[in-house]
């Protein structure tokens, strides 16, 4: 794991067990935690036994467990994902009314998920590519991106075509509007503030260059409002 | 009225009708009814309105029974997935209608219809696609879509263990929508792993309560 | 019990006691049944065990037995006059949302309320007596009234003043509009209809004197509408 | 957040603020979280507004906290009961204000505030007196009221047993509006009766999760 000052230039790109890792940092002791499906997930492997942050999917259960080995298998127990995974002690089942309830509520502390997209002032887009013939799927999606306390995204900060992903307006279909609070790449960590996108961290980058790249004016210096 | 056990599957589905809705629990395999699934196939009835979270993997269970042309419409959160090659096509021949909607409002509408909740105002899809069309509404500064129930005229869910009044437990998250469709659905069947004795179940531990359970069938172990 | 035909007068006034038998008789087998709370709870008592039907009581529990005896009684289980109760096999809790959830969700077959007034088009009257210094109270009623498939009035049919409770218009605040399916009172059953009040039984008094005493139109012979 | 045990009431309700709404669980005693509100008396807040299905019975707890004059307004389903002269006496002195909410509208404002609902059309109460000045709307041929959150600053239950993490479960109809509340306020304090090993609640039959629970006070039955 990197961490460097916001305005130098640390080592980087990261990859994606880096970035998880980073993420797993940041998450505060006994949170609950919703890690969406795919990448994010990694960041369950970097959250120490210690951390008392209980993690919910919301296919109706709280404090799960690892991914649950070939012995361990069991169809009824799996992630949102459909992975089987495993039971904590202290873990509680629910059925989908309840367990969406209790993210819609704002019940959880914070949310990881991946985009295609976040825009400048925390707009989300990661369900469709708008593509005419897409068949639209949208999953939890929605209900997570405006659900947690904090939104937290997880993603390559370009495309491989070197497009940005975080961009001053999102060209793809919305999740959800200014639902972003947080946004780990592998370049850099940027919080989305009120008054605009700012530079938590950056990797093997500066700031200016960064600017440059994306096209966005970004703020420095500590933010005014801890996540 | 009494929750009736039923010998085998196909007496379980044998009247739904042509056109009906059909609410389908289950998460991935989790929950899924895979018997009343088989049964309504064998059923025949068709024209049919499927509300459940997918739309079909494989070429099993729900899969099969919209390869054979029997689904008008299919009302979920998440059609597209690896092994949807079936609903795929379906669609792209415009052969099957669509409605996405978010889980956790599919969810909330489905509780809505059981609950008698005429329409409720969700965060949820704001300034999206899928609110198009849809009322919205401005509540303490946050905007809203108001969402509609949806009730089904049958449910096929899938649960743990019954005892012989029809009360129901399921099993860690095999339990996903079936106890919200079991309450918004005019007609539930329940396929269960056990059948035992009325008392059996600790009423503390209930979570579809018999009231909401007309039919209840034991099969084996995932078939 | 007395059963007469709805033309001809048997013997009556009923008794409290004999109007809950009525009810009871009336109750199809197996049927979910919400009882309230005060007179309509004598409803129970008429009810054979082999009946099949279960008790709801809306503080959150599903086939509640007879009141408790002196050593049964359990601070923790008590119907919704606040009585302590006891538990049948089978029995199911659940919570206040899930339980009026239940309720307004249509899934009980009949409640049995009391009422103040009941209109000819089945307006009921039985929460507020609408006096200047009364503090309203509602509890369950409208959720009851409302939410039941039959909802079941018991009642006197004229207070003790001789003022009639059937009315053309409730002059009472009201409870929940166009809501009752049928009046059991110590004079005579009726049925609510989309075509008016009709008679089932009379207890002690002829149809025409009825009609007479309550003032409205009353219709006789067979619903076409059974309950 | 992590649960905390508190070896006290006291220590649960001592960050109770001035104008504070409170959540206060129980159906008659069944379920009333007695030592909290004790120590809510103690406490001293004031100006609180207080939400719970009854508003005191007798001289003890909810009443003995009326009688104190630190309720400001009562959001209640029943006031008037036999031995409610406490609430009956400040009322009629104009020294309370009171919303009156059938009671299912009640458990699901509660429920709408935790579950992020941002209103919701109801049918209870259409046409009468408890719908003058709220918003009505036909709907599927019926007449549905709009109907808002109720949320509080705290919730103070009563359940039976908690692990170690704030998972709870209840017992018989004491469970009534523990649950709900506990979903729909900042900060949740529940009084229960054992404190067990966290592990020891079967998870399928854990009623109030841990998320939704901040302290946990143990105290003797009934006090």
């Amino acid at each position: 794991m990197t961490q460097t000052s916001p305005t130098t230039g640390g080592q980087g790109p990261l990859g994606k067990h880096d970035i998880a890792a980073l993420i797993a940092r940041d998450i505060p002791h006994g949170a609950f935690v919703n890690l969406g499906i795919g990448q994010p997930t990694l960041v369950a492997d970097h959250l120490s036994p210690g951390s008392g942050v209980v993690l919910h999917t919301e296919n109706g259960m709280l404090n799960m467990g690892p991914a649950a080995s070939a012995d361990q298998i069991d169809p009824d127990l799996t992630n949102a994902g459909k992975v089987p995974v495993t039971e904590l002690p202290g873990a509680a089942y629910f059925h989908h009314a309840d367990s969406f309830a209790m993210m819609r509520g704002g019940h959880l502390d914070i949310c990881v998920l991946g985009a295609f997209q976040v825009s400048a002032r925390g707009d989300l887009a990661n369900w469709h590519t708008g593509a005419a013939d897409a068949i639209p799927a949208v999953g939890g999606a929605m209900d997570l991106a405006i659900g947690a306390k904090k939104v937290f995204v997880m993603m390559t900060l370009f495309t491989r075509d070197g497009a940005p992903k975080l961009v001053s307006e999102c060209g793809y279909p919305l999740t959800g509007l200014a639902c972003v609070d947080r946004v780990y790449t592998d370049l850099a960590v940027f919080d989305i503030t009120p008054d605009g996108v700012r530079v938590r961290q950056t990797f093997g980058i500066d700031v200016p260059e960064l600017a440059a790249r994306l096209g966005l004016p970004l703020q420095t210096g500590a933010p005014e409002h801890p996540a | 009225m009494t929750t009736r056990l039923c010998a085998h599957a196909d007496e379980a589905v044998a009247d739904v009708q042509d056109g009906a809705t059909v609410l389908v629990g289950g998460f991935g395999m989790a929950g899924m009814p895979v018997a009343l699934i088989d049964a309504l196939i064998r059923q025949g009835a068709t024209d049919l309105t499927v509300v459940s979270n997918n739309a079909g993997n494989g070429d099993t269970g729900l899969a099969a029974l919209l390869a054979k042309g029997r689904v008008r419409k299919v009302i979920c959160s998440f059609p597209r997935q690896a092994d949807s090659w079936v609903f795929d096509g379906l669609y792209r021949a415009g052969r099957i209608e669509l409605e996405v909607v978010p889980q956790g409002t599919l969810a909330e509408r489905l509780r809505a219809a059981g609950a008698g909740i005429g329409a409720f105002f969700c965060p949820t899809g704001a300034g999206t696609l899928l609110a198009e069309g849809k009322e919205v509404r401005e509540i303490d500064g946050r905007l809203h879509v108001l969402e509609y129930p949806i009730g089904g005229d049958v449910a096929l869910i899938g649960a743990h263990r019954a005892d012989r009044m029809g009360n129901l437990v399921y099993r860690k998250t095999a339990r996903n929508f079936g106890p919200v469709m079991a309450t918004a659905a005019t007609t539930v069947v329940a396929q269960v792993r056990e059948v035992v004795e009325t008392g059996e179940i600790d009423p503390e531990t209930v979570v579809t309560p018999s009231i909401f359970v007309d039919r209840v069938v034991q099969v084996a172990d995932h078939s």
